[in-house]
């Protein structure tokens, strides 16, 4: 509407964060969002979802990876045009336990999360694991 | 930016009606706390448990096996839950679950 | 040694196949897959792994995919200096199942090949699914 | 170019031991056939299962989900199982799960 001409600028943004491994991992990557969402005029229920789905992957990275409890874990995120990307990365080997070890059965609703609200999402193993997703909405 | 999950409790227990108004993030971290208190208030013989969710910011899926695993026992156990609908930002989880539709969310505080 | 020239532009080589979702996909998968690297010069070991985890994910798109059954599987591989990529794609919703559906215990031994054996790997959703690895070798 | 799994089964039982060899391709479509045999050889009351691999050019999960079922089978049920090594390329999915250190395999037919 009357925004400056800089404000047409901006439209691309990100940030790159290095998390320690523990507890306070998932709120620490919630604030970031939050501020990196600050006055970009994502619509409330994008900035909801993205502060949800985000602590989700963070949670897991701190809980599930197999990576050293020293590796950080790594927090990306770009907002380009109302497009919104995260990427969060652990030093763990993946997500596949071996077969035989079939204590835990199910999965919980972290992932089940990502999959109905993501408009994509994908997990990555290439030395360490990494756990991205996309949202799209109004900008 | 170093910042902790940002999580209270206020805890009553009254002619065996157990309340719980929990307010901040509803995490990894402040789940089992809440979790905790819940317990304690059933060991109480609480017949009934109401939680008060309007001062919640945040859930995330913790806060919501939580409530998932109360009502399972409430239904098992034969008390009752009630838990008063905390605002949009804290309503994500249930909504994309459709957990929203299964649990027992009230609209207002009951008082006796 | 002493190939002719010719040989040394080959460096890329690609293919893109539909298989009907059925039984004999993973069958026909292989074969195509056997063409593609036919005297390429990978290893032998190479050769059997790349057969072993094509045929694992075919047969994963095959049984798993929550996509239509007529929805063929599209499978596609590329060769380029020693290094194999090879990427199915179904047209089901994804890997998660409803965390309140826990008939199932643990997993199989497809995705635990595919972590074991790939130097990377990943699953990816973005309307239908994708799961892709990568092996490298000598070429 | 429409390919089907090639596979067969030739079957034998003499004296309480079960042979089967197997060729082709040990695949999901595969498995199942030769997990029928075997278990009817069972059901014949074999006290031992000899099943010879070195045709197979090819084996994925499928059969190596197979072998370790009847391995824990033999164990629980006290008759003898061995495999008889495939070649290399068959050999691939038992190497990569170090499965196989952990089944019955022999290198040589044994002849009675
Ligand atoms: N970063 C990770 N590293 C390793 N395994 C993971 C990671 N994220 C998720 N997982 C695996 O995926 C499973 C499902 O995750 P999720 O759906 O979030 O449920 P939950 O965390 O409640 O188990 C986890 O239990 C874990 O085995
Ligand atoms: N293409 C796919 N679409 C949906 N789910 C899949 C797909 N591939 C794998 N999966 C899921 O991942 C699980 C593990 O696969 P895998 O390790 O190959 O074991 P298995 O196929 O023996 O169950 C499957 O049981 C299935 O739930």
């Amino acid at each position: 509407m009357h925004e400056a001409p800089t404000e047409h600028a901006r439209v691309k943004d990100s940030l790159e964060l290095e998390l320690e491994r523990g507890n306070q991992a998932p709120a620490v990557a919630r604030a970031a969002l939050r501020g990196l969402c600050h006055e970009r005029g994502l619509s409330p229920s994008l900035r909801h979802t993205l502060a949800l789905l985000t602590s989700e992957v963070v949670s897991n990275a701190v809980l599930h990876s197999d990576g050293p409890a020293e590796a950080p874990i790594l927090l990306q995120a770009s907002i380009d045009s109302g497009r919104v990307r995260v990427a969060v990365s652990d030093a763990g080997e993946g997500f596949i336990e071996k077969p035989r070890d079939r204590d835990r059965c199910g999965g919980g609703y972290g992932l089940y999360l990502l999959q109905k609200a993501a408009s994509s999402w994908g997990v990555e193993s290439r030395g360490g694991t990494q756990v991205w997703f996309e949202l799209s909405g109004e900008i | 930016m170093v910042r902790a999950t940002q999580f209270e409790i206020e805890c009553d227990f009254q002619e065996q009606t157990g309340r719980l108004a929990a307010s901040g993030e509803l995490d990894m971290v402040s789940a089992p706390v809440l979790e905790k208190q819940a317990l304690e208030l059933l060991e109480r013989g609480a017949s009934e448990l109401i939680i008060d969710l309007r001062g919640l910011t945040f859930v995330d899926s913790s806060g919501l096996r939580l409530f998932i695993a109360l009502n399972q026992r409430a239904t098992a156990d034969d008390w009752k839950l009630a838990l008063i609908r905390p605002p949009e930002p804290a309503l994500t989880v249930f909504r994309i679950t459709r957990a929203e539709e299964n649990l027992p969310f009230v609209d207002h505080p009951r008082t006796p």
